[in-house]
């Protein structure tokens, strides 16, 4: 048995052995990194915005919201392939795609910003009474309206138009830039509600089982700031994306 | 050698730092002239002379550290066994510092002013040039006059007339480089991106593909001659249409 | 000052650990592949078989089930699972998971000790430059001489891109992976990362990816270079998307890994262990931690954009949809130029520690060191498109670029005045880790010069895309980063294993490569210069010479590097016993005993000075 | 360690690694194969001059990925991608042409280049160009310059797009070819790569030059001069 496995005496192990190390520094710990994580997180929400400013910026040939091929909601898929094949397709046309559904894109930000809401209040409330059972309804509540905007997510990704195009031998199906910028967009707000109702969930259950405590109501908080985030950044990219759209 | 303080000589230093500038700003001479291609154009010649300038400019910075680190071989290095004495704690030497920062700022504006001016120089047209339409395709250049039907897979141009390449693709990123001109710029389908400049000697050229572009990339290559103004018409001529 | 241990020994089993007792390596495998079937299967029946994209929405799904089942047949998944259900760890759990009187099993395993995940960090680093290092070997047998003999063009460029991005993959953590985790909680005083399972996390996200990054050579490789540019990838085969989604899996794991190690050192320095009193070497891996945490997700976008393209019909980087690939080129450059300094920069940090202990100084003006890396840094998230000067997608940018990227000099500039200034007038100790400091001061140099004439935009514009870009960055990541990395391994291994690693073998692996890399890669300048593209399988005679020559180096740089390997695997078990403190350092690291404890430190220590007083007997316990 | 020890572990650690390489190095060459080289039979009463047939196939069940065409039976190929003709000498150059075809994308490659004589004969006809809207495939043969002699030859293969598919090869029918042939002269050994310049790799990425046209052995091969 080497050195190495001295059975670790002090209190001060953060998170591994020796375990009850005083909240405030976990709680300080935890916050820089949920406080790094959220810098991450902006910059990959950065890189998706800049996506789209510079396609709609580029706007290559015209494609930003139209392409010439033909529109999709009109046959499906073998049904084009069927039509191609027998030469009965005629000549393909521009087709523009228009901008997709601002409402559902400003309920989906409303979503996250309510959550963030109710998260905060019931915080506060938890705060005051140290009433962890309290707590679990808000957090439950919070997780279903993220999961009632992943619905939203994915009904708006499945409203984004297809075009199908010749492609030198056969016909394909494919997506202008907007919509593919916007499938990013949505996407990643789909992805980070999903990752928001487990926290909520998570902190439900927690909170329901009494591990948050009175002392040890910073994990809310924690998750709290990461929320807030991720509602500036559904309004901040809805805010862009319905306002800056169409090229004249 | 134990640590005695005060001066002491630098002679290795200064010597190594001689003579290894001396050895830097020959091979700074002596290799671009030797190994790079034969320039035949204005920006051949300025990429072949900023080559020199910068390795003449940057052999007695490289001498110098090397020259340092040739002394503290020859002089500080701990002979005896065992963990070396702590040597004197000199932690700052706030003048070597400031003025290492200076010169090596003075050299990187030197650069720069170089390189803003060549790029000017380089960026400057005549007004009225030859244009040539290049098309690169997996694994091909052509080359178009425009205004005549010319199409060729040889890139022929007269000798001091400006010539502007506007360079396309058809399919991936392709990178037009005349090798003896010095001038490059990508291929990229969709759009045209331009490059010019002036030959100035006759004789045979090379273009080459410099962006990797799939199975033969390193076959994309094109022979081209700079010939006399005569002699270019005479070719425009005797060129079957093929628009 | 070599405390001794009274040993208490706890007879029972390690208890706790609870499904991670059963999960290790072997079982992430075996997940990884089950699960990597079923994705294929899935797949297969849920989309449409004639799509253009049918094969790489296979391809797509069978990446992800081998990452999520990796992860989970190693354990990943246990602890927010854990969290979610609100049973955390229990002590005895922790203990387990900290590897606690497991043996050598622990290396195998979701461990979180941040000195197992050290050492793993420098199997997984020594592996990856293994792989890499082969295909380097193919393809210089290749370029022997002119034309395709060895293998044909296709397999020669799947070599190529994957060649490249392994090796950046094995540099970016070849210092902060093994000696970040290792070394660097104990010079801060700290028991521990500050988020041990995120650790682990980062390091097995890590196999995962570069596990899909070399299987790519299995299923029609990438013959599209190592920078993927949207237009010649697209012709690539499913090798693409097994591509991009271990570059996806790659970047999540490294910005969580700098997430962890700026934490680290912002909340759990010890008492005493003010800003400047950090070693050096802590600064530079929080510098460049920062730099990945802005840089790494730019990377993830641009591969997410190319996997959508391939799979869900969109059309990021397609002009036929409107796309263009020079947005690719941004977003995949915004990521490439900080990370070439994410490589550089912690090699660079370590050889500030051996310096100073090496020449028995302090550093010299250590303010100036940490301000030229900041400065290096901030610079590097400004110069991106100078890898696009001759793309011609923004011509009037080429100016502005070439002013940010100069100025890169003058703190590049700085790190030879700290280096030298550090060895100038020391007492310098010529062991294994200072013979390695002084090649990388002889490469870094030409590294840094021949980085310059490519800042030039008219220069550029002759050698952009030639073998003296290639040569250019070899002289920095071969003979600077490389170099650092084993002299940094030369000088932690006695605190890693408690042995040497053998001076004798490490003397002639040295010269061994450091003559090789003079000749592959100066000899590769010459054919740079003479006009050879990058990239060529083939070419033309007038560089039969020079690539001659370069694949001798190259062959002599192999049998040092396999030198090296011999002298680790040898000296790891059966070098000279060094003892807890062979170079008389200062650094807390060398202030516990060897093998470190589970903790590190018995006490917490205190610290009253910077590591950086030679002369007077140790103090800071 | 003792001095001889380290350096016996060293000269073992580079000979095993070395020699470890070196056999997965062999493997490696002789696993990508290497088709059979087709030889340039000579042309009785012709001096300097012998013969090449070539093929180009909508499918890869002729070529060289064996009847079963391999792991994309549907890719369109080149009959051999291994030619080996001599030095010095004229070559005669048949293609059979077997595929249907469309518009090329770059219109320099409707024209007959570099041959002979500056054309070539189509089932006995001499052409220089046979029109840009139904070429079939590209025959375009060069060299790196400044190996032995600099050669550029391109000849359009025109779209063979008759609905009668009497010839059997193999296990795939196919329409009566349209027979190409040409000729042109070969300087000192070198190797010159040839490859189709008509978009005829399928699929919406890659513009036409994805996979048959990007991947070895389909739509590309060498002609070594020995």
């Amino acid at each position: 048995m080497s050195i190495a496995d001295i059975e670790p005496q002090s209190e001060m192990h953060g998170g591994t052995p020796g375990h009850h190390e005083s909240p405030e520094k976990v709680d300080a710990r935890q916050r820089v990194g949920i406080w790094l994580f959220i810098g991450a997180d902006v910059v990959t929400v950065a890189a998706l915005l800049f996506t789209y400013l510079y396609l709609r910026g580029v706007d290559t040939a015209g494609h930003w919201m139209s392409m010439v091929g033909f529109p999709g909601h009109l046959h499906t898929y073998s049904e084009w392939e069927n039509l191609y094949n027998n030469g009965t397709l005629g000549n393909p046309k521009p087709v523009y795609v228009g901008v997709l559904s601002a409402g559902l894109q400003w309920l989906t930000a409303a979503l996250t910003v309510v959550s963030a809401g109710v998260l905060w209040f019931g915080e506060k409330s938890l705060r005051a009474t140290k009433n962890a059972k309290a707590f679990s309804p808000f957090a439950i509540v919070a997780m279903v309206l993220t999961l009632v905007g992943v619905v939203v997510c994915a009904i708006q990704l499945g409203d984004i138009p297809q075009i199908f195009v010749g492609a030198n031998d056969s016909i394909t199906m494919s997506y202008t830039t907007y919509d593919s910028a916007m499938m990013a967009i949505i996407g990643s707000t789909l992805g980070h509600l999903v990752l928001l109702a487990f926290l909520g969930l998570g902190l439900a259950i927690r909170s329901a089982r009494g591990v948050i405590s009175g002392d040890k109501w910073y994990q809310v908080r924690l998750v709290r700031y990461f929320w807030v985030w991720v509602a500036i950044s559904a309004v901040v990219s809805t805010l862009i994306t319905t306002t800056i759209n169409t090229v004249h | 050698m134990a640590t005695s303080s005060g001066k002491r000589s630098l002679k290795t230093f200064y010597y190594s730092w001689g003579i290894l500038t001396v050895v830097g700003v020959l091979l700074a001479i002596w290799i671009p002239k030797r190994y790079m291609p034969h320039m035949m154009s204005n920006d051949g010649n300025l990429s072949v002379t900023t080559m020199i300038l910068f390795s003449v400019l940057a052999a007695p910075v490289a001498a110098g550290v090397y020259a340092a680190a040739i002394h503290v071989l020859r002089h500080d290095r701990y002979k005896g066994d065992g963990v070396p004495p702590a040597a004197e704690q000199v932690r700052e030497n706030t003048k070597l510092t400031v003025t290492w920062l200076t010169v090596s700022a003075v050299l990187t504006v030197f650069v720069l002013v170089w390189g803003l001016g060549a790029l000017a120089a380089e960026n400057s047209s005549s007004g009225n040039p030859l244009v040539v339409d290049v098309t690169g395709q997996q694994w091909v250049w052509t080359f178009a006059y425009p205004g005549t039907h010319v199409v060729s897979n040889e890139l022929i141009v007269p000798d001091h007339r400006e010539v502007e390449f506007r360079v396309t693709s058809v399919d991936v990123t392709h990178g037009f480089w005349v090798v003896n001109f010095g001038v490059q710029v990508d291929a990229n389908p969709g759009t045209i991106t331009t490059i010019h400049t002036t030959p100035d000697k006759l004789g045979t050229i090379e273009v080459r593909c410099e962006q990797f572009c799939g199975l033969n990339h390193a076959f994309m290559d094109a022979v081209g001659h700079v010939v006399t103004p005569s002699q270019f018409s005479a070719w425009l001529a005797s060129q079957p249409a093929r628009a | 000052m070599t405390t001794t241990l009274e040993h208490t020994e706890t007879s029972a089993e390690p208890r706790g650990g609870g499904l991670a007792r059963y999960q290790n390596f072997g079982t992430a495998v075996v997940a990884g592949v089950i699960f990597a079937w079923i994705g294929w299967f899935i797949a297969r029946k849920l989309f449409w078989s004639s799509s253009d994209n049918f094969s790489d929405q296979v391809a797509t799904m069978t990446a992800v089930g081998w990452m999520i089942g990796f992860w989970i047949g190693i354990g990943a998944f246990n602890a927010p699972f854990r969290w979610l259900l609100g049973n955390d760890n229990s002590r005895d759990d922790d203990l387990y998971y900290a590897g606690y009187k497991q043996g050598r099993a622990r290396y195998w395993k979701y461990t979180t000790d941040h000195k197992v995940v050290g050492v793993q960090y420098i199997i997984v680093t020594m592996s990856l430059l293994g792989v890499g290092g082969i295909l380097a070997m193919a393809i210089r047998t290749e370029l022997i001489v002119p034309g395709t003999h060895f293998v044909n063009q296709q397999v020669y460029n799947s070599f190529i891109a994957i060649h490249g991005m392994v090796m950046i993959l094995a540099l970016i953590v070849a210092v902060a992976g093994p000696w970040g985790n290792f070394v660097m909680p104990i010079m801060v005083g700290a028991r521990d990362m500050a988020f041990p399972r995120l650790n682990a996390l980062s390091l097995w996200t890590l196999v995962s990816a570069a596990v899909l990054l070399v299987t790519v050579l299995a299923v029609g490789g990438l013959p599209v270079g190592w920078v993927v540019l949207g237009t010649i990838a697209d012709q690539a085969g499913v090798g693409m998307d097994f591509f991009a989604m271990a570059i996806v899996v790659f970047t999540v794991s490294t910005t969580v890994a700098s997430i962890n190690l700026i934490t680290t050192v912002i909340t759990m320095r010890t008492k005493g262990m003010t800003l400047d009193r950090l070693p050096i070497f802590v600064w530079g891996t929080i510098i460049t931690a920062v730099l990945a945490l802005y840089a790494f997700p730019f990377f993830f976008v641009a591969e997410l954009n190319q996997l959508l393209d391939r799979t869900a019909s969109t059309s990021f980087y397609i002009a036929a949809g409107g796309g263009t690939s020079w947005l690719q080129a941004n977003l995949f450059w915004l990521m490439g130029h900080p990370e070439v300094y994410v490589i550089l920069i912690p090699a660079v940090a370590a050889l500030f520690e051996i310096s100073s202990t090496m020449a028995r100084k302090p550093l010299f003006s250590y303010r100036t060191a940490v301000g030229a890396m900041v400065a290096l840094s901030g610079l590097s998230a400004l110069v991106w498109a100078h890898h696009m000067f001759t793309s011609g997608w923004a011509p009037t940018l080429g100016g502005p670029f070439m002013v940010t990227t100069e100025l890169i000099s003058i703190p590049t500039g700085i790190f030879f005045l700290v280096l030298v200034g550090t060895l100038w007038r020391g007492n310098v100790w010529m062991k294994l880790p200072t013979i390695w400091m002084f090649g990388f001061i002889f490469n870094f140099i030409i590294g840094g010069v021949t980085g310059i004439y490519l800042s030039d935009v008219p220069l550029d514009e002759q050698l952009h895309g030639t073998m003296f870009v290639t040569a250019h960055f070899h002289y920095i990541f071969v003979g600077s980063v490389l170099f650092g990395a084993i002299a940094a391994l030369a000088y932690w291994f006695p605190k890693v294993t408690g042995r040497y690693l053998d001076e004798r073998m490490g003397r002639y692996s040295f010269w061994l490569v450091f003559i090789g890399v003079q000749i592959t890669f100066g000899a590769m300048f010459l054919s740079g210069l003479k006009g050879m593209p990058r990239r060529d399988a083939s070419y033309s005679l007038a560089f039969e010479h020079t690539n001659f020559i370069s694949t001798l180096g190259a062959y002599i740089i192999m049998s040092g590097m396999l030198v090296l390997l011999g002298a680790v695997i040898t000296s790891w078990r059966r070098g000279e016993p060094s003892g807890p403190n062979p170079w008389h350092a200062n650094t807390l690291e060398w202030q516990v005993p060897t093998p470190v404890p589970l903790e590190n430190f018995l006490e917490e220590p205190v610290i009253t000075q910077d590591p950086y007083h030679y002369g007077e007997e140790l103090v800071g316990q | 360690m003792i001095r001889s020890r380290s350096l016996g572990v060293a000269l073992a650690s580079v000979l095993l690694g070395g020699g470890a390489l070196a056999l997965a190095g062999f493997a490696l060459a002789t696993a990508t194969p290497h088709q059979t080289p087709l030889t340039c039979t000579p042309v009785s009463g012709k001096a300097h001059t012998c013969s090449v047939h070539l093929s180009t196939f909508p499918d890869s069940l002729e070529g060289v990925h064996g009847a079963s065409g391999g792991p994309h039976p549907d890719w369109v190929t080149y009959s051999n991608d291994n030619v080996v003709v001599p030095a010095h000498e004229t070559i005669d150059v048949t293609i059979d042409q077997y595929d249907t075809g469309g518009a090329a994308n770059n219109p320099f490659f409707d024209n007959v280049i570099g041959t002979n004589g500056g054309f070539d004969t189509v089932n006995g006809v001499k052409t220089t160009h046979v029109g840009v809207n139904d070429i079939g495939h590209t025959f375009t043969i060069r060299g790196i310059p400044g190996n032995g002699k600099t050669l550029f030859v391109s000849i359009p293969l025109p779209a063979n797009n008759s609905n009668k598919f009497p010839v059997k090869l193999g296990i795939g029918t196919y329409p009566k070819p349209i027979v190409v042939k040409f000729s042109f002269d070969t300087g000192g050994p070198t190797v010159y790569e040839f490859n189709c310049e008509f978009p005829c790799g399928g699929s919406r990425l890659g513009n036409g030059f994805g996979e048959a046209m990007s991947s070895y052995g389909y739509m590309s091969g060498t002609f070594t001069v020995q």
